[in-house]
């Protein structure tokens, strides 16, 4: 468990000073993973290091297993250290170590003995997919290996916790795929609390249980990942979610499609579950009316089905206009004006 | 380790000064032959040589005048004592460019040395040379500071003994062993005055053998110290210094008053 | 009259042996003690992982109140401890005390200048990780470095050869004294050049064995 | 105009030999935005690094704006360098410069005068959003406030060619937005052709003209980003595409579909206009079916509208076949089957 | 016979002012020598900007000829030179010359191994920008190594401090000379201690305005 008592970090001194994290309070499960997002210079990298203590929280409480770290001694904290695997958004691999070496150095910090070591080593290798590159060192690998190192790394001695900045920035969809697999799996075989920082939306849903946004320092808003993807309070979650939900039509293109088509334009917006009913045909056929679908989505999040589809309604405005008020009795139904360049438009 | 008891299987170290180097190698041998193991300590630094000798860690040095020898005593308030004479040879005053005391123009400068001793035997000469006057009573450790006349407004630069020589394509006047002159290859029909060793006055300068107090009597350090006096050790010094330098046999008496008296100046 | 070459290269073979036995145990014994000492100047620093102003600042004094001293006169200062420690104050072994103060030191600044250029990222992964101080010394501080240090010694250890001159003036021997004692003070152009060009073939030797390492080691 | 001609690089020799780039023939037209995706390894840095001569090339030749560039005279290659702009996957910002010093600093070794040199900076920096950090040095700076800064400095002297490894991956949905919608103002306003690395698949749907897929340092596929994917032809770019097109349904979810949905489950996938179509409610109402949209999206792509949708078909299953049938003859249709986990089984 | 200190003082106080003018003569001109050939050294390394194995080789070798001479028979062998130079082979600005040489080649070993630690991906950013060497030289590897280049020219200072006792074999003057001559040769501890503090004193005060730059530059 990780918890956050009202922490605020401020760097430099007077007149030049940055609040990084203000005021921040959030609490991180046993066994849960946890997604930070929020804009580049939010403060996302300083709150995550202030949970090993690599920042010294300014003002402010951090618990960390039962424990304010703050004020533990150095051996208590070493101790915790341990046990927390970090991801760093800039890898800090040792150029003196090769691939294998950087991976066997928190084991051999750990004191595991060199057969254990080497085993292990093998097999995190094997899992990142940089077992030819094992006599390497850092400068000789591309920016995604250098990455898997990073992660391997992290997770060599089965930390309590595993705190990611970024871990998957530098990899490719497909290698992204496997890690995120690899991290549900540790997270839910050996019950490890994840504290994760990405600017991948598709890494939020794909693994995350809850999610907190920065803005400037602060927590704008946090909850369930199903929550704030289906009900997003502030602009800056709805511009982020829109990133990873394509329910996001660029004017140019909607222009063209009301010229186009003479048809009146809607947004259909499904949550949980509703998108499952085959209203479009039933409609379709109870009005005798024509459904075009033009753009949108429907997604898979945490095992709900979520989206948004932009239709066009082709019938006489009357039978249009019923048609929607009944499928409004079963989802949210918004119409689609001139140009629609921001989610926000619609949703605001 | 160092022994002050004189016993043929022992060894005894001699410490000397480096610039003299090949007569040691003949001495080693003479000694040889007596039955004496002796150890040549070679030692560029002057200052070292006497406080290894006052803590044992060498029997005898040779590397010093007894003016050197009298100072050291003096002002570490020890007793070192002269066991014989080694070498003694004139010093001079070189030039390149003039061929007359008389010649030296005013304010040109002047070469001396900077250690004590010889910076006092340097302003010594420069002054029965008749170039400066000194203080009364200056003694023989004179410095650019008793200095009282200096008519000609001489630049008198002081600098390492073994500079000296080196630098006088750069002065009007450089105070030079003329043994040293020797072995740097000047010319010695450069010199325009020089002193003369056996003197009274040379007496201080005379290169001595000396042991602590307690060691004079020690029969294999005295007989190293006449050792010296071997012909072919002689004539191989006087070869060394292209005849500028010999070995000079003082008696340890006058040496021991000489010191005396220097010490009380 | 100049040396005697038949009888004379015994005399140098031996200096050289005395020449490199004083570097490499000065070379040996000061690395300890310098890269100790620059070790704690780094990790005590403003910021760094053992911060420790009155520590810094001490070693900071202790260290620039030896270097600036003329080597001749803290030889003579140290004497006494030279003589304690070494039983002698002449010779090749008694000179490798007051050498090894004064590399120790040199080394400490070498060393020093040389850990600032690590980038703070790798010792905060060390840090993260739950790596102890001496563990960070050793496991991340040192091999991260060892590219620029191993320079460093090799610079100190050219000073070494051309220090050894000094330290045999007072009976140290080596090569350097002699190219002092029979070339300089004798006036004797060849030795001065025969002993030089040997302690230039050291130098060299040294450096080519530095250069070769560091570039091993720099991974660059 | 940048020309890969059977352009080879080798690291390491002898034993430890690294083929990071292998026989690559590849043209980037001037005044086009060209994306190249691939693994993590794959050897796209390297490609890239190529292009201005960081790496030379163990074989083969690249033609950059006509000029050999491996035969040229370094004040040539000096010159040609200074017309590319170039984003570093690790950024590469001075250490010893604020974000303002590093901005100049392309501007001042093109001898730029200080006032001009200014305003440009003062320019840039409003347009990366880092205003108000100007005086701050690297290390006082966000992962992607590192990256705006990188961007900034090789956009600083207008180049002419622009290559960009990752330029985005540090920053947030809504930056990166930002960032391309400049790159293609740049490229069309000043005709820069700009050569890009990502691992974000909507980054090259979203500028990107024309793509190359690079495995294991052979370029295995490349051409107009619409038909590559609309139609790849290689595992690993479906995969990539699939990262992207959220047309990949999870297996848990598919079966518990399979379990819900008694009806017949299809994928229908649409290209180039067909989606502007209302078929589905024109079918529906023919065959009198229901239509149940599960899951899928249409996208954006090149201004053509491009996608998949898993529908459920309800209704005896010889109807189903024959509404199958006809919508055939209009769009492709696959059935979806069992345990659908990924794209490549469908399209295999 | 010891000194007496009224009149001593005004002496000290001169030989204050040479040792001061000699250290931040030489200083400057070595560092600018030996800065020069450091980046020499830096760049004809192998895969630097201007890799080159001849230029390479033959700047180390002749660093490595320089550096290991006893600085004695250094100054003796450069006395033509310093004579042509300077005008005569005596007094402080005659060894201004020899300990410039000697200063210069230990700077640029310094440089060398504080280079060596740029990131070269810098280095690589700029070069894709057209940067020519000469451009590479000074807004890159000066500036990004600026931080542990201080400390090294700080390191070369308080050593000059030290090393500048040496003027005084050719006559010329500074405290280390004084401290030779009247404390040293002439058994006078008064006067040691008081130039040995003095030095120290300078040593001090160069290697706090060295920590205090580097810090400043170093942004960490
Ligand atoms: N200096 C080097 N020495 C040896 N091998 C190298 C060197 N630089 C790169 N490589 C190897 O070449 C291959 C291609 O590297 P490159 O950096 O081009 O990959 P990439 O496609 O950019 O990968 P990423 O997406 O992870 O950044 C990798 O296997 C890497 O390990
Ligand atoms: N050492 C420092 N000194 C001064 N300011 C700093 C320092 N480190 C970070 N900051 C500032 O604190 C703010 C938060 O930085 P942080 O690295 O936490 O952002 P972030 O949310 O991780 O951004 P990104 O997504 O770009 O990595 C930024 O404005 C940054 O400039
Ligand atoms: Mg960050
Ligand atoms: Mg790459």
């Amino acid at each position: 468990m990780i918890k956050f008592d009202k922490v605020t970090k401020t760097f430099g001194s007077d007149g030049q000073e940055v609040h990084a994290v203000k005021d921040v309070s959030l609490t991180i499960n046993k066994g849960e993973i946890f997604g930070i997002i929020g804009f580049s210079g939010a403060g996302k990298s300083t709150l995550l290091r202030l949970v090993n203590l690599l920042e010294r929280p300014t003002f402010g409480k951090i618990i960390v297993n039962e424990k304010e770290i703050s004020t533990i001694s150095q051996t208590e904290l070493r101790k915790l250290r341990s046990r927390i695997g970090m991801i760093f958004q800039s890898f800090n691999l040792l150029s003196s170590r090769n691939v294998a070496g950087n991976i066997a150095y928190p084991l051999k910090l750990a004191k595991v003995p060199k057969d254990k070591r080497d085993e292990r080593v093998e097999e995190l290798l094997r899992f990142v997919g940089l077992e030819d590159k094992v006599n390497k060192y850092p400068e000789q690998l591309s920016g995604g290996q250098k990455q898997r190192v990073g992660i391997a790394r992290a997770l060599a001695t089965s930390p309590d916790i595993l705190i990611c900045d970024e871990a998957t920035s530098a990899l490719d969809p497909e290698t992204t795929e496997e890690i995120l697999n690899l991290l549900k799996k540790v997270n839910k075989e050996y019950d490890i609390t994840i504290l994760l920082i990405t600017h991948e939306m598709h890494v939020i849903r794909s693994i995350c249980s809850r999610v907190a946004v920065m803005e400037d320092g602060k927590v704008i808003e946090q909850g369930n990942v199903y929550d704030i993807f289906s009900n997003p309070q502030s602009k800056t979650t709805r511009n982020f979610i829109s990133s990873v939900l394509n329910d996001n039509l660029s004017p140019r293109l909607l222009d063209r499609l009301h010229r186009e088509h003479s048809g009146n334009i809607y947004r259909l917006i499904f949550t949980g579950g509703v998108s499952s009913k085959p209203i479009i045909s039933q409609i379709a056929k109870k009005y005798n009316l024509d459904f075009n679908i033009m753009y949108g989505s429907i997604h898979e999040l945490q095992d709900q089905l979520y989206g948004n589809l932009i239709v066009e309604l082709i019938g006489t405005d009357s039978i249009v206009k019923e048609a929607v008020n009944e499928l409004r009795e079963i989802v949210e139904v918004k119409e689609v004006l001139g140009s629609e360049s921001r989610l926000d438009h619609v949703l605001a | 380790s160092s022994s002050a008891e004189g016993n043929d299987e022992k060894l005894v170290k001699l410490g000397v000064s480096s610039a003299d180097g090949p007569v040691w190698d003949l001495l080693v041998e003479k000694a040889k032959s007596e039955g004496i193991n002796l150890e040549i300590i070679e030692l560029v630094d002057w200052q070292l040589p006497n406080d290894a000798l006052v803590n044992g860690e060498i029997d005898i040095n040779a590397f010093q005048h007894l003016a050197f020898l009298s100072q050291y005593n003096v002002q570490r308030d020890a007793n070192l004592v002269p066991i014989g004479s080694s070498f003694v040879g004139p010093k001079g005053l070189y030039s390149e460019k003039y061929n007359e005391i008389s010649e030296i123009p005013n304010g040109a400068s002047v070469a001396i040395s900077n250690d004590p001793a010889n910076m006092g035997l340097d302003l010594s000469l420069l002054e029965s040379a008749g170039l400066i006057e000194l203080k009364d009573g200056v003694g023989i450790f004179g410095t650019t500071e008793d200095v009282t006349n200096n008519p000609k407004k001489l630049e008198i630069n002081a600098m390492n003994a073994q500079q000296t020589p080196r630098a006088l394509e750069d002065v009007a006047l450089s105070a030079i062993y003329n043994s040293i002159a020797g072995r740097a290859g000047i010319d010695p029909n450069n010199v325009l005055y020089e002193n003369d060793p056996l003197s009274i006055e040379g007496l201080p300068y005379v290169n001595v053998f000396a042991v602590r107090a307690e060691d004079v009597e020690n029969e294999t350090y005295k007989k190293v110290a006449t050792l010296i006096q071997d012909p072919e050790i002689k004539e191989a010094y006087k070869k060394d210094t292209a005849g500028q330098g010999e070995v000079v046999d003082v008696s340890v008496k006058d040496l021991k008053q000489t010191l005396e008296r220097l010490m009380n100046e | 009259m100049k040396v005697d070459w038949t009888t004379f290269w015994p005399k140098i073979v031996e200096a050289l042996g005395e020449t490199i036995i004083m570097v490499i145990l000065t070379l040996l014994i000061a690395s300890m003690i310098g890269i100790g000492i620059g070790l704690m100047f780094f990790v005590t620093r403003e910021g760094n992982i053992l911060e420790n102003k009155t520590v810094f600042s001490i070693l900071n004094i202790l260290v620039n109140v030896i270097r600036p001293i003329p080597f001749i006169i803290l030889l003579v200062a140290v004497s006494p401890l030279t003589r304690t420690l070494m039983g002698t104050t002449i010779g090749t072994m008694a000179a490798v005390f007051p050498m090894t103060i004064a590399a120790s030191f040199a080394i400490a600044r070498v060393v020093e200048s040389n850990l600032v250029s690590i980038q703070p990222g790798v010792i905060e992964a060390a840090q993260a990780m739950g790596a102890n101080p001496v563990q960070i010394i050793f496991t991340v501080l040192i091999p991260e470095a060892l590219g620029p240090l191993i320079l460093g010694l090799t610079f100190i250890t050219v000073a070494l050869i051309d220090f050894s001159a000094m330290a045999g003036t007072v009976g140290g021997g080596g090569l350097g004294a002699i190219a002092m004692s029979y070339g300089y003070q004798r006036f004797d152009t060849s030795v001065m050049v025969v002993t030089i060009v040997i302690l230039i073939v050291l130098a060299q030797g040294a450096q080519y064995l530095g250069n070769y390492l560091s570039r091993f080691f720099l991974r660059r």
